[in-house]
């Protein structure tokens, strides 16, 4: 296992301290239970996300004018607890309530709901679930959250700056979650850092399609193809779901997962831009870039947001996080 | 039955466990995030150095306190779902402490733990080993057999759930999202589950020998 | 060879095509001969820099109000030509002059030179040659340029749009490379993908210190080590060079070489940050991220700038490029 | 000589060079960052497209196109040097092509590319060939040699400086970055220059019988 680390047991520490020394203008780490919070306080419903660590930037990387008010990391690829969650709230209500919005995973989505159980003040939760390689299905787990959380990350955050209620800011993560669908495939596998060993083995010409990011198993191994190949099977799927109208405008998000350099991204992008115009879709707004990473797994995804004349101002809405600025 | 009996409990856990590392870490790996063997140590090991306060305390308070702190350390999936089967067992009424009640209070522990899960058996899940044994535990406790026949009993149902959850689809937690291609693999919960029930029976038995068949027994994908 | 890529001839321009469309609201793309341009043009000294591609996002990433008027790619690892710099040049010169930003490497500054010699308009050539792990001499090449580029590029970006003149731009730009050291570390080799066979091999547990940003070799292969004693021997190797006085305030560059996460570049940053601190030296600004690749190599470099108040307050000012933004 | 013998000189320099790409590469990969035979094989197929119009060129104005064209595509170092070498042939004043004038054309051609690479023999780079060979070249013009002991000197010449190269340190190119480490590896530059001089001779003495040896002869590290 090659990675810049101490040990397996200081990684998250040592990483999360590095961070808020980086962003001290942007954000405050508190110590038991782990929280990170926004610096300014504001007065406004409090955006609150996160989940098990190893997703970099996500979640701590959002925190900031526009987007997240606190992030609670767990440890890698592990659920955070509901005292972090509990803290967090505490820490960033002002009084008009607080968001949860987390990931569509059992561990999350139990911790995060005994947090809410548990905590007094006024709170609502949004699951994000917006992996199409997952089928969805009222008897499962259902689908998984990935990359798209940073856009309803993004676009709530404009909203809730704006003033919006408890109630508004839950129905637009709902709203934008539903007009989100996201496809991974990897390169390579992620090593977590306490296992040691990759989580998976891929030989050298396949890929996996529908990779999830903990390196969960996809829909298919497949043969490593061309760039313009892989694309076109991440947006059937995608478009497959999603059904979008001709003439529409989207939010087109490439995403690396960790080890994909950008240029090779930008080239994704670039497939995937021409395929969609192909299809009589217009990619109005972008982001291309390592925003939701599984460690240093090898590998990109592609989420499309369909937008609306409202979600695009709120896209285009000042942001100023570690990882995502705009317009300040 | 009190604090000291869960910390003799806790440490059969934790050793077996230990011993088990690399098998339920590779089972992770295989349907899940790899996390759960890490999962499970971060948290016995949270409990281990609560020993004092937990000695201290009467059965069901050291339950309470155990539960609070896996909630506070393990996260993930069995976080929530640990904590809420020891709290079951901490909140059932139980004015003596013997066999009976012990099986009431699991009974009562796992319910709490399969309400947090929203799952059932059947479902490729720490259940498929958890609920048959409250059922076994609460049925022999009823009728008149030995306690090394219970002990017996509880552990083969552990086996078998455990066992029982290769030939299944995940409905429920990580798995879920792999359909039929996680068939052929045992659930990394069930299989934790059982080797811990299997440790606290032999603890129970005062049979200390050592069961630990090839640690990898089970790890090896399909066969 | 596993990467996104259509066909290894295809990738620069598929690659540029996506970075383009996306930044369509900064950025030009001009072909035959290949430029990039800043879109808003304002009446100022141009700043042009270029050199192979694959060190993404240098230096297109880097157009844009408070950065560079515009960039020649190259080939991967593969200098730009002449005719790509003087239409550069004649695209974006205002009357003002244009400065040339230029990394050490024989065949960057050859094509460099000769398109200074064929330009009419006036124009001046600076050479960055951060990387302390070559030693310098007057009999060679001397030290090669990397990620130390990007703070001369942010700096002197600046400066520029402040109105300075062509020498003093030059001049600062000198300045500023005079206060910069770097220092590099591969994990794991990069791929060209022309040749399609790693640059080197590494053993599964040793890594190359102070490798280039093609892969070329460092000064010693060793083996792996930890993060905190990695960073040390590249501050060492560092701070032999500068010599900075006990107090002084350093801008801490943590820049990844592509495939290594940003987690880990925090917790390199953490590492070098206590260190520096140690040592009596103060991190008052930070940069982490991936600035300057090396396709998709394992690995990453420390950079440290000493600073001033001028040179803070260059750092400071407003930059809107794809890859660097703030204050706008 | 006019502008299809620049192109037959061209046609029979990608040829060898592509019949050598993994040796050159390999090279390059060691000490320098493995594209030098890219770089020459684009600009060479870039002047094989050009052919309609350097065919219709006399043998300077022939040369002074192709300089212009490997400038522009090349890129690197090899792009200005080899247009450097092109261009300083093409300007030399030659009111009449014979042996004497092509050594003294090719001779400011060696020193246009020396001044633009500021280096000399002895430096690791592609002027261990090319000087060298220019030196021959003019020398033996001068006395009464037969073509084929000029052409087999100058290919001699040429193999010498090329394997000098391996025991030199580097003090101008990418190599000289390696110091001590790049002693033990042949200069990719060199070699890409001695096999199309040779290339070039071959053609020359109308010998066309491949002489390639084994593809990677010198590509081996060390030894
Ligand atoms: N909804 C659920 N109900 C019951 N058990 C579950 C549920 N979800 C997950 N599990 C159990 O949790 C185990 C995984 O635990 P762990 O790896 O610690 O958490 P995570 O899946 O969040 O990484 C699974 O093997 C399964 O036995
Ligand atoms: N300053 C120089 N003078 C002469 N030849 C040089 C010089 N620098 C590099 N070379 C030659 O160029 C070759 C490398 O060419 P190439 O790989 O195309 O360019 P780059 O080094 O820019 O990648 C070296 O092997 C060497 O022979
Ligand atoms: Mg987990
Ligand atoms: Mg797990
Ligand atoms: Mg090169
Ligand atoms: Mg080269």
């Amino acid at each position: 296992m090659k990675k810049f680390i101490n040990t397996p047991a200081t990684y998250l520490m040592d990483s999360l301290n590095g961070f808020a020394a980086a962003h001290a203008d942007l954000v405050t780490l508190h110590l038991e239970p782990l929280v990170l919070t926004r610096r300014e306080r504001q007065s406004k419903v409090a955006l609150i996300s996160g989940g098990g660590s190893g997703h970099e930037p996500l979640h701590a990387g959002f925190i900031g004018h526009g987007m997240l008010d606190a992030a609670c990391p767990g440890q890698v690829f592990t659920s955070p607890t509901p005292d972090q969650m509990i803290a967090a709230a505490e820490l960033v209500d002002t009084g008009a309530g607080v968001l949860f919005i987390v990931k569509n995973y059992s561990g999350d989505k139990m911790n995060f709901e005994m947090a809410a159980e548990m905590l007094s003040t006024s709170n609502a939760t949004v699951i994000i679930n917006d992996d199409v390689a997952v089928e969805n299905s009222s008897f499962t787990t259902g689908r998984r959250g990935v990359a798209g959380t940073v856009i309803v990350e993004k676009i709530v955050g404009a909203l809730a700056e704006t003033g919006a209620n408890l109630e508004d800011c839950r129905l637009m993560a709902e709203h934008v979650n539903s007009r989100l669908a996201s496809m991974g495939v990897a390169l390579k596998s992620c090593i977590v850092p306490a296992a040691g060993t990759p989580t998976f083995n891929l030989p050298d010409d396949e890929i996996e399609i529908g990779v999830g990011i903990h390196g969960e198993p996809g829909r298919r191994r497949s043969p490593m193809a061309s760039a313009s190949s892989i694309v076109a099977e991440l947006l059937g799927a995608i478009l497959a779901d999603l059904k979008p109208e001709a003439g529409v405008e989207v939010l087109l998000l490439v995403n690396g997962l960790g080890a994909t350099p950008v240029s090779e991204l930008y080239l994704l992008f670039n497939d995937a831009r021409c395929q969609l115009e192909q299809r009589g879709l217009r990619v109005s707004r972008s982001l291309v870039g390592n925003y939701t990473t599984a460690l240093e797994m090898a590998g990109a995804s592609i989420t499309l947001c369909l937008l609306s004349k409202e979600l695009t101002a709120l896209w285009d809405a000042p942001v100023h996080t570690a990882a995502l600025r705009w317009g300040v | 039955m009190n604090g000291k009996s869960v910390m003799e409990c806790v440490d059969a856990a934790h050793a077996v466990i230990e011993q088990h590392r690399d098998e339920i870490a590779q089972l992770d790996q295989a349907i899940g995030d790899g996390d759960h063997v890490f999962n499970l140590l971060r948290g016995l090991e949270a409990l281990i150095e609560l020993r004092p306060q937990i000695e201290g305390l009467e059965f069901q308070p050291a339950l309470s306190l155990s539960a609070s702190k896996l909630l506070s350390t393990i996260g993930g999936s069995s976080g929530p779902l640990l904590a809420s089967l020891l709290m079951g067992m901490a909140k059932t009424p139980a004015p003596e402490l013997n066999s009976s009640s012990l099986a009431a209070m699991f009974k009562s522990g796992v319910a709490m733990m399969a309400a947090r899960g929203k799952a059932g058996v059947g479902e490729k899940t720490m259940l498929d080993v958890l609920i048959p044994v409250s059922e076994t535990f609460e049925e022999l406790t009823s009728t008149h057999v030995s306690s090394d026949q219970l002990l017996s009993a509880i552990k083969t149902r552990a086996e078998d759930g455990m066992l029982a959850t290769r030939e299944m689809i995940a409905t429920k937690g990580r798995a879920s999202f792999l359909g039929e291609r996680a068939v052929g693999h045992i659930d990394p919960g069930a299989r934790s589950s059982q080797l811990i029930i299997t440790a606290i029976c032999d603890l129970v038995a005062g049979r200390h020998e050592s069961r630990a068949s090839d640690a990898l027994e089970y790890a090896g994908r399909g066969a």
